[in-house]
């Protein structure tokens, strides 16, 4: 199988296996416990929140481990919340297409009483931090807004978006799920506050995430009990986890540059190839975007024919399309960077890692143009 | 795949009666492009038997399983034979659909139903209204199960 | 190293590991992505929720996945408490040694508003169902009573308490944490509407847990996002952890009868031991507790020095003493069996699992009674 | 262990000065048992310097380190230097100790002053008592830090 679907998870790497394994299977210890065995576990778990401070640029402490990304969003956008109800501050901004974990908390939050202004992301998928700027209020608590989006790939002016906040003294939180260990992170220089990331995305294991918060922000915790990271997440801590994911980080972050140059290749062959697809619309910005990442519409098609298709092509790839998700209702982000519900449902997204080969790009090139030619035979809307 | 049974699985893969009519006797559609699903069914009827019949379909793999089996329960069947297929038979037919996937079935009995419609008020047959679903177009929601 | 530390966590089984790595090696697809990697993680996951619903007397859908059993906890009482808030239920019913999991959530509902009667549990640390029949009111919506105590080992009469409930009409949730695996459960016949265990207190991972709901209870997401779980609860399955998790539950369930004796002899052994020190005493039932629960009190001890003098006697164990928690109170469950403070903090408990050898208890059996004389002989408060 | 330095576990493991000395010129005690620590300093003093030391400790492996190590500290120092002992030079001198562990080096400090408090107080010695801790016994929290 060709496997074009990262943005959805990622095969671990061996870096990140060989971290688990041992703490898997000698170092189980549970850090809390004062024995060596738990002390040992302990001090995996220091190292691990180290290599993520360097990886971020912050201190070891503002590193708060998760299970995911899902949850460290909710916990940022719970704690901004918090501390706008005792200020007094209701109004949260973020954008038109972040993922369901921003935007449903952010629903719940409504339903409490918060005011929340979804910027519009415009065709390419992106905000400016003008529009940011001219939507922060005085009673604005929290800006939340992506690094790059899952779908399109597109990436968003993130430190630009946090030097608005900062100047205004608002809270800025950004998901960097799809951005962590694929694009330059900086907490200090990016001015961010708080920072959601996903191992499983980036070559590590699933299951386990982290929010990264500025010291000096107040934290509520989501998951109460024991006194686990600094009282702000109870639980035993997934120690095997959090060492993988520490260790595909500094893998990542090691190999960024590298990585990106030849992701980028692959993608934009893929881009240019698809192009060639009569009544076929790249989705996002073609140069600001995810360096795996490739997103199109085919008019006529409906997803998850495509997607069953290619599967039996032996190609691995996802879709916005409603039919996929169980909803009838196709992609939210599809929808917000204006394509017709009827183009939303014909969409395919390929995310690519470094384990991509180039005859694989010219497998999916070859297929592709086959199976939308095919389920365009067959549809009784379609007549070139 | 998990997710279809390999009947479903077979009929997506390799769907029976695909294509268009040019002459038929009737033709319908259901479904709405918005929704993402539009299945078109042609018959070609004679003395009271469908004696031929395809399908176009845009639509999911359930959409497009559930079409082909339905062409092939109502092939050579009476035309009253074909109006009691229900969806549940189709499911049954495919061993089963996901939940959110049966309204898929419910569009292949609508189109069959469709047709025929289509074949009475070109031939000026007498019907019973209530019994078939309105045209395709008018769908207010996407909503249909 | 003898590890006496089972009730703080386990070492993995061979059996958990084995299911555990094809899912992290080759089985690493997203359960969400329709093609057939992500199926084939899907199956995975279904064939584990059958599994675990096995082991429970459940049906598959009724179990819902969380990172642990302090995730599991928040959420029972998040959604008993949400329902309870609709039908104007503002009152809950729980013990005075529940798991912090529980107690601080509770502390959460009460600044919300709901009045929460901890039930005293005695000299042996247990409450009866009919204490529980006297607390219900009409405006109870939720009774929430731990299968067993984590410090002290206790079991408590749930199927009796669950009983109370249903009669009652009132919700019953259990935190099953340390009894899962251990202990019998039957959901059905114990009358439990609601049940919390994590994964890696039965030689499953870490990070990884379960809600058990009863068809027909309402549920409240904590992590909202993706539709995952039925969309009770967001972000991408751990799915070797819940591969593993589900195989170590098995595999306890399969052998509980035989573990359950032979822990039990090996713990009956440690205990008439250890009561040959003077002036100790056993804390909890000696009869009605876990397997592997060992927990005593030596007066005189201050029980943090015990653990470090008994880890460099190769043994690992525990201790309710409040040095070794980061405050100064020692552990609220040996307050609430009624040991006075000055006592509280010379407690040590050893928790064994069926690894554990017999030379490992006659070690412990000499060095426990040498450390405690040592200490007590540089104390100043002791003298015999 | 990570959770001390090894010279607070070299303390810990081996303490310099365990026990009690029967005929002390001042004999210092403070904590609470309720709090799980409870330092009792014995001193043996000549020509105002201190000759000999002696400790019994009831609590964590910070709290006999710390009291070993003010132990070697005083030994053979002039009552004015032992006065001078803080227990941040107790900390420093064990390479450092878990920030909720400070407190026991505090008691550490007070256990030496209250020892030369009872040795002021035998031989009829002035001195100003707002310098010294409370007597033991008299904590109202066991927070102490
Ligand atoms: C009784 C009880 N409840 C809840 C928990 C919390 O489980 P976890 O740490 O896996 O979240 C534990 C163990 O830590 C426990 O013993
Ligand atoms: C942008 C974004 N945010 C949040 C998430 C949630 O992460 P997880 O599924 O690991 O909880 C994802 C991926 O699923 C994502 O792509
Ligand atoms: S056509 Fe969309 S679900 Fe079947
Ligand atoms: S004596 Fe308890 S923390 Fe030191």
């Amino acid at each position: 199988m060709i496997y074009a679907d990262n943005a959805a998870t990622t095969k671990m790497s061996p870096v990140a296996l060989a971290a688990m394994l041992p703490a898997l299977e000698d170092n189980y210890g549970n850090p809390s416990s004062l024995h060596s065995v738990g002390q040992h576990a302990a001090e995996l778990l220091q190292s691990a929140r180290e290599a993520m401070a360097r990886c971020l640029n912050c201190k070891p402490r503002e590193i708060l481990f998760t299970s995911g990304g899902s949850e460290a969003d909710n916990q940022a956008l719970l704690s901004a919340a918090e501390l706008g109800r005792l200020k007094g501050k209701k109004h949260i901004i973020s954008t038109a297409f972040e993922h369901h974990a921003v935007l449903h908390s952010l629903k719940r939050l409504e339903k409490q009483g918060f005011e929340v202004t979804l910027l519009p992301v415009g065709p390419t998928g992106t905000v400016t931090a003008q529009q940011v700027k001219e939507a922060i209020r005085p009673d604005t608590c929290l800006v939340t807004v992506m690094y790059a989006n899952n779908e399109i790939g597109s990436i968003l002016p993130i430190e630009e978006i946090g030097a608005v906040c900062r100047e205004a003294g608002v809270l800025f939180h950004t998901d960097a799920v799809q951005a962590t260990g694929h694009l330059p992170i900086d907490v200090k220089a990016q001015h961010i506050d708080m920072l959601s990331l996903s191992g499983h995305k980036f070559h590590g294991p699933k299951g386990v995430g982290a929010l990264y918060v500025r010291q000096g922000v107040p934290i509520t915790s989501l998951i109460e009990g024991g006194a686990q990271e600094r009282g702000k997440r109870a639980g035993t801590e997934n120690v095997p986890g959090i060492a993988a994911m520490a260790a595909a980080l500094e893998d990542a972050c090691a190999h960024m540059e590298e990585n990106r140059a030849k992701v980028t290749a692959l993608r934009d062959k893929l881009i240019a190839g698809l192009s060639q697809i009569p009544h076929s619309a790249l989705n996002g910005d073609p140069v600001n975007r995810l360096p795996g990442n490739v997103n199109f519409c085919f008019e006529g098609i409906e997803g998850e024919s495509l997607l069953l298709l290619l599967d039996d092509a032996g190609i691995c790839a996802s879709s916005g399309s409603a039919c996929t998700s169980g909803s009838l209702d196709p992609s939210h982000v599809l929808l917000a960077i204006g394509r017709p519900h009827e183009v939303a449902h014909g969409s395919l997204r390929l995310s690519l890692s470094e384990w991509n080969q180039p005859w694989e790009i010219d497998h999916i090139l070859r297929e592709v143009p086959r199976v939308v030619a095919y389920l365009r035979s067959m549809s009784p809307v379609w007549k070139d | 795949m998990a997710l279809y049974t390999d009947t479903v699985m077979d009929h997506f893969m390799h769907p029976r009666n695909v294509g268009e009519i040019a002459d038929a006797d009737g033709v319908g559609q259901v479904g709405n492009a918005k929704c993402g699903d539009i299945m078109k069914m042609y018959l070609k009827i004679k003395d009271g038997v469908i004696e031929d019949v395809k399908f176009e379909t845009f639509g999911c793999g359930s959409a497009i399983a559930s079409s082909s089996m339905a062409t092939e329960m109502i092939k050579g069947k009476t035309i009253d034979e074909a109006l009691a297929v229900t969806n549940r038979q189709v499911v049954e037919a495919l061993g089963g659909l996901p939940a959110h996937k049966l309204h898929c079935s419910v569009l292949a009995e609508e189109s069959i139903k469709s047709a025929i419609k289509n074949y009475y008020d070109r031939n000026g047959i007498e019907y019973d209204h209530s019994k078939f679903p309105d045209d395709c177009g008018e769908v207010e929601s996407c909503r249909m199960v």
